[in-house]
């Protein structure tokens, strides 16, 4: 079979764009075939990375035979292969999960896969592509995938909530257009590795204003406080499965074309410490508001905006072992949120404003989904044996090798915050006698063995997390090894 | 390896524990008895030998050395007599499978901690030990925020102290291996020594439950079933003991971080004085023990402290000590509870006739914990006041005096309270426990009696941890103590005699008291004819110690608790007035975005 | 208060936007990759339109993209604005509403097949006049439009809508596949180019965008569609979330 | 380049800024948006005379009629008047 | 009037409106209650945005990017007295515009639901989610 980088993107959008006319066929083919789709996207991150990871190059895919700068490219490297693989295998699984996860008609199951395929491709293509004005775009397809999903149920505040990201999201699009509207005047193409190689061409007052427009629009889309005011909101409308999409994949995309804009195009120091400070800020503010929250939903949802605060302190670092932790930092969050997320949609299936206390006492109606509840809720304070505490360890070490002490007691006090508000829930859920009547809804075993997959290799990272260390080290390696980037997407460069 | 692969089988074991459980209710229990077993087994016929591997790029190393083993001692005894305590003590319950689960984890976690030799793995180890023991404090599913999220809350904050030490000890080391971490030490800078010594005793205070640390210490040791407080107690708060006694190398050895000794030792004293006095108070049996072991471990804590060589001596055999009379109390109180239902004072009484022989443990532990001869209490007790007198802190003496006096009381409270008096007729018809339940306190009740004729038998241990510790190797006699003015006391002849005194004392009372005593009601007392109202206290369990009380209530009205649930009130109100930022109107946050920006562009045009 | 902020901060960003903005020279040669484009454009892909040939091959990536925007936001806009539509139908009290007048229903028949044919012209001819597929592709949804003003009755195909929609999306992307088939990049060019200045030439780029003129027309047809039968009263129905 | 077209763009300019203010100041909804609309209109000349004829076309076609027209609809289902501010 | 004044006439003419047109935008949108006036402003941001892309693409009299035959001699070649602008702002341009519909087009979506769901178009009044 084949395998191409170049399939995550035209695979998904080629099968949305068949899946009405699939669906006259059979009404169920409409849900199956995306999962086959998926099935092939992970079966396409194995395979090729497992090849760049053995090679060490990254797979350059040149769009319509024009060689970058000229045509747009793909740069599937081990860093960007480890998010796709993440997010390859994430669609699958929110696939497994949202198969049936709640009774809706042809049109509306038609238009929710659709969109998650689009919102899948979207993602990885932010991350994949080499062109700044195609990341744009992309990220124009993640946000127009976004709003509908998040106004899917009519019974919510959906609409709302998608406003407010429409609304926010149109500043990020304005500003990240503006930046790049600057860039190509003064360089005239929109490579990210040609620009990175000419950017100190730049005059500096419009590199500054270029950069903190950009910084600005990918920062809206990576949830940086106090950016992310429609983020709440959008987790806690959406419908469950698209929390774990949000969590897992698109602010993935929104972070990695931050720090891809940080580390590689730009040039500047400086920035470096913006986003550690943003991070610390999005950290603490949105650990400490979740503290008090009663609605569940919005609680994981600020617990979600802390870890991306963590991710931002991890890549704000700047040193390899920061970028290893910021790599299992996203890992974990991917992985752990999206089990949150997942989890949580079922402790309070049929409750209408989805607060924590209507998922009291489900810890005996719902054993299963309950323990893996917890599981992700003992995984994201960062206690081992689980996953999330390898992420912490990483970033604790990074931050004691850049003498930042305070950072690291800052991150542990935070955890302590986190360890409040994870472990109220969860006490909740197994102890506490639940005052309203709300009917259960068990999850059908597709649902099931989704969360258990997460749930499971929560565990084994966990336990061995050398399974993927390497992995990590190559990521962190290539991510910032600019030069080489530049080299392999330009290999003519040098030698004009 | 074979270190590692023990601990891997116990928690391989634990999960089949609780499959076994779930299919059937005995075939657990059996699986139970195997481990329970198997452990002190395996442990005393395998061979050490080191194992290191690598992880995220990290050595991970594990092997025992001759200080952890002792400390290994007491957990494998502690956790397999408890282990086969627990099987007829919690047979009642439900979910036993996740209760041994998380019992097994603990004891996995424990043997973990004494095997790492490097900190990340002790810190793994030590979480696992810690969410596992939260997991047992809130299975009764009372309390689970008030007393669970607290303890988590606290362990948290010494484990992620000991997280911050780690990683800075990562960095100016290289490693994060322990010993190594010893031997740089004194090359760290003066403030990377203090941090770093600081964080860690930080950490290790928590399990010990040291003040003003300890506020998580009396619940939690209530609220988890009996048979795993013993263990809790007894032998889970020895891991801040034992991480304590690492630490204090470092202090011993550093002529300049003196001070850190001394305000452990002060610490310490303190926690000793001031939770013997509230157990005092106590009027339920498992708060009482609760208050006494954070009072145990401050005397630990003062022989750390003061970090003479005879000092860390008599800290490390407390230690072990502690770890089984404090065993046996509790599970004597887990026995009454088995049995009666019931844990406070003011409802038990003259079970001494109905439960003999927990009975006669409890009056062994008692002994021992009161430090009278002819148990092993007495020698803890010597060779502390020695290690005070001769590193000249007089004035811990006083304290350590007094709350050795106040141990008197309340130990009295226990024995009085609960076996002797006058029988209730609701508890009438109470049997001795299960047979399988006394085991493990006859058990350990000889072993105390053992220790405290011949505590030469751990001391050949004791020693050897000494000197890895960096003191000289100590010179011990298997039953003769000394003083270094060079006096000896033969404890065969001083117990011996005791046992005679004690012997013929009995009889002469037994045959003289005998006949002059009536039976009458518990609601048969003297009221002069007035009416006995409610709030009288009509009962003597009632206001047990009140003159006491009076005395000291002025000192004791001050909790440090207070001032913590406020400080965690203040943090939370201010989140939630900071939660106003997210407005919910849309435009606010556009308004927002721009903000942003314009600081952005300023910062950007001046800084960058 | 508030404008005065907005009014200040807006000041303080503008200030340093329009810094750099007017710090560009206008109207001066700055070609750097475009270079490269107007000169294969013509001489490699036989395309007169550089614009075109732009959108359409060097850049075909992002136009795919952008097509998935616009199918994007039909199927958001079906997703946001119908649910149920089952019971909707008939009662649409739009439907009910007075027709449009006669000149405008005669005229509305007239141009419809005119526009047809610009917008069909348009897109045909993208590779070598100004135009092409989204052009043309909003023209005929223009050309729809006013069918569907004009004549309260008239009601798109959605079946139709939805395979034209289909077949024009897969048609892109399947062309951009065969690229990969034949042993090229995705996209690429694997038609004779033809020569310049003729209507079949520039290989695959005519064929795109042609589909992409269809596709165009098809989602923004269907985006006014739903947009225009709307009804303006509907009671929230409270479904289960 | 001549000077007429110099000429056409500055009134062309000041015509759209007057218009945008227009737009954003007025109440009433459909104004606002023909308003709108007439900026299109304007901004589809500046690119023609920008040498952008694809982009005058689309801007023509898009801005002009369909960004209206879905405007129209969508404030012929709702209110066409802006609620006065307090 | 001499080519450079021409020039920057034009530059301050097309620079200025279309920063203008963004700041107007952008003013909207953080004023404006009504929701489609925010969407009204949002579009008049990106207009004055696709235009400040396509100005920069200008070249003094250049033409449109498009080989007719008009520009071309016998041999298909290029006449040298011929400048074309620059293309690739006109393609972005043309992507931009179409992606603007379509969030325009989802955002009045969310509108007339709003409506329904709210009976207002006030974005003060709409705030069931917050905190």
């Amino acid at each position: 079979m084949v395998a191409d980088p170049i399939l995550y993107v035209a695979l998904p959008l080629l099968t949305a764009f068949l899946l009405p006319i699939i669906g006259k066929i059979n009404k169920e083919l409409i849900r199956i075939v995306p999962g086959l789709l998926f099935a092939f996207l992970v079966y396409n991150s194995i395979a090729l990375f497992s090849k760049v990871s053995a090679t060490h190059t990254p797979i350059i895919v040149e769009i319509a035979g024009w060689a970058p700068p000229i045509g747009i490219n793909l740069v599937y490297s081990s860093f960007t292969g480890f998010i796709a693989t993440i997010i390859s295998v994430l669609a699958l699984l929110v696939w497994a999960y949202s198969y049936k996860f709640k009774k809706l008609e042809f049109d509306n199951s038609l238009k929710y896969f659709v969109l998650l395929m689009l919102v899948t491709a979207g993602s990885i293509g932010v991350i994949l592509t080499g062109d700044l004005f195609n990341q744009f775009v992309f990220l124009e397809i993640v946000a127009l995938s976004s709003y509908p999903l998040v106004a899917f149920y009519r019974g919510r505040n959906g609409a709302e909530a998608s406003f407010k990201y429409l609304l926010v999201g149109g500043f990020a699009s304005l500003s990240i257009l503006l930046g790049i509207v600057l860039i190509y005047s003064q360089l005239g193409t929109l490579n990210m590795a040609d620009i990175a190689a000419h950017i100190d061409e730049m005059p500096r007052n419009i590199k500054i204003v270029s950069f903190t427009l950009l910084f600005l629009g990918f920062a809206i889309e990576a949830e940086m406080f106090p950016l992310n005011g429609w983020a709440p909101d959008t987790y806690s409308q959406a419908p469950g499965p698209i929390g774990a999409v949000f969590a897992g994949m698109t602010a993935k995309a929104g972070i990695y074309a931050l720090i891809r804009m940080i580390y590689t195009i730009f040039d500047f120091s400086g920035a470096f410490e913006i986003l550690l400070i943003m991070g610390v800020i999005t950290l603490v503010v949105s650990e400490g508001i979740a503290l008090r929250q009663e609605n569940l939903k919005r609680m994981l949802a600020y617990s979600s905006l802390g870890q991306m605060g963590l991710l931002m302190i991890a890549f704000g670092i700047n040193t390899k072992t920061a970028v290893i932790a910021g790599m299992l930092i996203l890992f974990n969050h991917a992985v752990i949120k999206s089990l949150l997320f997942l989890s949580s949609s079922f402790l309070v299936y049929n409750s209408k404003d989805k607060l924590i206390k209507d998922a009291y006492g489900m810890g005996k109606k719902l054993p299963l989904t309950a323990i893996l509840f917890g599981i992700g809720a003992f995984a994201i304070v960062g206690l081992p044996p689980f996953s999330g505490f390898w992420g912490k360890l990483y970033l604790l070490m990074a931050s004691a090798d850049a003498n930042l002490l305070g950072l690291i007691a800052l991150i542990l006090a935070v955890s302590v915050i986190e360890i409040v508000y994870y472990f109220r829930v969860v006490n909740g859920v197994y102890f506490k006698k639940s005052k309203t009547e709300i009917e259960v809804h068990k999850p059908r075993w597709n649902a099931s063995l989704a969360m258990i997959i997460l749930a499971a290799a929560i565990i084994v990272v966990g336990i061995y997390p050398n399974i993927i260390y390497d992995y990590l080290v190559n990521a962190a390696d290539t991510l910032l090894d600019k030069a080489s980037y530049i080299s392999h997407v330009l290999p003519n460069l040098a030698s004009n | 390896m074979s270190n590692i692969i023990i601990i891997l089988a116990i928690f391989g074991w634990a999960i089949l524990t609780y499959i076994a459980f779930r299919l059937n209710k005995t075939l657990g229990n059996i699986f139970v008895g195997l481990i329970a077993v198997a452990l002190p087994v395996y442990y005393f016929t395998y061979v050490p030998e080191d194992y290191s591997f690598q992880v995220m790029g990290l050595t991970l190393q594990f092997g025992f050395t001759s200080f952890s083993s002792l400390f290994a001692i007491l957990v494998v005894i502690l956790g397999a007599l408890t282990l086969l305590y627990s099987i007829p003590y919690m047979n009642k319950k439900d979910r036993l499978g996740w209760f041994y689960l998380n019992f097994l984890f603990s004891i996995g976690g424990m043997l973990g901690i004494l095997m790492s030799k490097d900190f990340v793995s002790l810190f793994i180890f030590w979480e696992i030990m810690t969410w596992s023991s939260y997991l047992i404090v809130i299975f009764s599913g009372k309390k689970v925020n008030k007393v669970g999220v607290k303890y988590m809350v606290y362990s948290a904050i010494g484990a992620y102290a000991m997280l911050m030490a780690i990683v800075l000890i990562n960095k100016w080391s290289g490693t994060t291996n322990i010993s190594h971490f010893f031997e740089t030490f004194a090359d760290y800078s003066n403030g990377a020594k203090i941090l770093s010594s600081l964080l860690l005793l930080t950490a290790f205070a928590v399990k010990s439950a040291l003040m003003p640390l300890h506020v998580w210490a009396p619940n939690a040791y209530t609220n988890s079933p009996m048979s795993y407080t013993s263990l809790f107690s007894g032998a889970l708060s020895k891991m801040g003991i034992y991480g304590m006694a690492l630490v204090a190398i470092m202090l011993y050895t550093n002529t300049g971080m003196k001070f850190f000794g001394e305000a452990l030792a002060w610490l310490g004293a303190i926690t000793a004085v001031l939770a013997t006095f509230w157990a005092v108070f106590q009027t339920d049996i498992r708060k009482l023990l609760a208050y006494s072991s954070i009072g145990q471990l401050g005397y630990i804590a003062v022989g750390l402290g003061i970090g003479t060589e005879l000092g860390v001596m008599a800290a490390l055999f407390l230690a072990l000590l502690h770890g089984l009379f404090k065993g046996i109390l509790f599970m004597a109180a887990g026995a009454i509870e088995y049995r009666t239902g019931k844990t406070d004072f003011s409802e038990l009484r003259g079970l001494i006739w109905k439960m003999p022989v927990t009975f006669f443990s409890a009056l062994v532990a008692i002994i021992a914990l009161a430090g009278m001869p002819p148990l092993s209490g007495l020698i803890s007790k010597w060779l502390i006041y020695e290690a005070l007198l001769s590193s000249e802190h007089y004035f811990l003496i006083i304290l350590i005096f007094l709350s050795s006096t106040a141990a008197f009381l309340y130990c009295f409270h226990f024995l009085y309270g609960v076996f002797l008096g006058q029988r209730e007729d609701d508890i009438e018809d109470v049997k001795e426990a299960p047979a399988l339940m006394l085991v493990p306190m006859v058990l350990m009740s000889f072993g105390l009696l053992a220790l405290g004729t011949f505590p030469g038998l751990i001391f050949k241990h004791i020693s050897s941890s000494m000197s890895y510790l960096g003191f000289n190797d100590v010179t011990w006699e298997m039953s003769v103590l000394t003083n270094e003015w060079g006096n000896k006391i033969y404890l065969t002849h001083l117990n011996t005699m005791f046992m005679v005194v004690f012997a013929v004392f009995f009889v002469i009372i037994t045959l003289v008291a005998r006949k002059k005593t009536r039976r009458v009601g518990t609601k048969d007392i003297a009221n002069a004819g007035e009416p006995i109202l409610a709030e009288d206290n009509y009962h003597f369990s009632q206001d047990f110690y009140k003159p006491f009380w009076r005395v000291i209530s002025p000192v004791m009205k001050y909790r440090i608790e207070t001032f913590y649930n406020s400080f965690a009130n203040g943090i939370g109100e201010f989140f939630q007035f900071f939660r106003r930022v997210y407005t919910g109107n849309g435009q606010t946050y556009a308004l927002y975005v721009v903000i942003f920006l314009t600081i952005l562009f300023i910062v950007g045009a001046t800084l960058i | 208060m508030k404008r005065i902020i907005t009014i200040l901060l807006l000041g303080v960003t503008g200030y340093f936007v329009a810094d750099a903005v007017f710090s560009i020279p206008f109207g001066v040669d700055k070609l750097n990759i475009a270079k490269e484009y107007l000169l294969n454009s013509p001489e490699e892909l036989k395309v007169a339109n550089t614009v075109t040939a732009v959108v359409v091959n060097f850049r075909g990536f992002d136009t795919l993209g952008e097509v998935t925007v616009l199918f994007l936001a039909a199927t958001g806009l079906g997703s946001i604005l119908f649910r149920r539509r089952k019971y909707h139908t008939g009662l649409n009290p739009q439907r009910e509403a007075p027709q449009a007048s006669r000149i405008v229903q005669v005229g509305g028949k007239l141009l419809f097949p005119l526009i047809l044919l610009l917008g069909a012209y348009v897109f045909i001819h993208g590779h070598l006049t100004p135009g092409g597929g989204f052009q043309g592709g909003v023209i005929i949804a223009t050309g729809y439009l006013l069918l569907l003003v004009s004549f309260r009755k008239f009601a798109v195909k959605h079946s139709s809508l939805t395979w034209v929609e289909a077949v024009a999306g897969v048609t892109f992307a399947g062309i951009g596949l065969t690229g990969l088939v034949f042993g090229k990049d995705f996209l690429e060019n694997f038609l004779p180019t033809g020569v310049l200045n003729s209507l079949l030439s520039g290989g695959i780029v005519g064929i795109i965008y042609v589909a992409v003129g269809f596709k165009v027309a098809s989602e923004l047809t269907g985006i006014l569609d739903t947009m225009l039968s709307i009804k303006v009263e509907v009671d929230e129905e409270n479904e289960e979330n | 380049m001549n000077i007429f077209t110099v000429i056409l763009v500055v009134i062309g300019a000041i015509f759209m800024i007057v218009a945008a203010i227009y737009a954003i100041s007025r109440k009433d909804l459909l104004v606002a948006t023909i308003a709108t609309s007439i900026i299109s209109l304007v901004l589809s000349v500046f690119f023609f005379i920008l040498q952008a004829p694809d982009v005058a076309l689309t801007e023509a076609t898009i801005g002009v009629a369909l960004t209206t027209i879905i405007f129209v609809v969508t404030i012929r289902n709702t209110k066409r008047h802006e609620e006065e501010e307090e | 009037m001499t080519e450079e004044l021409m020039q920057q006439i034009l530059k301050i003419s097309f620079y200025g409106a279309s920063l203008a047109l963004i700041l107007i935008g952008l003013y909207g949108v953080l004023t404006k209650k009504n929701l489609i006036k925010i969407l009204l402003s949002m579009a008049i941001a990106e207009s004055g945005l696709n235009l400040l892309f396509v100005a920069i693409g200008y070249i003094m009299n250049g033409t449109a990017p498009i080989f007719s035959t008009a520009v071309l001699d016998e041999n298909n070649q290029l006449l040298e007295t011929v400048t074309m602008v620059d293309p690739i702002p006109q393609a972005l341009v043309l992507t931009a515009i179409v992606i603007g519909l379509g969030v325009t087009a989802v955002g009045l979506a969310l509108v007339i639901r709003l409506y329904k769901h709210h009976n207002t178009i006030n974005i003060d009044e709409i705030r069931n989610l917050k905190w």
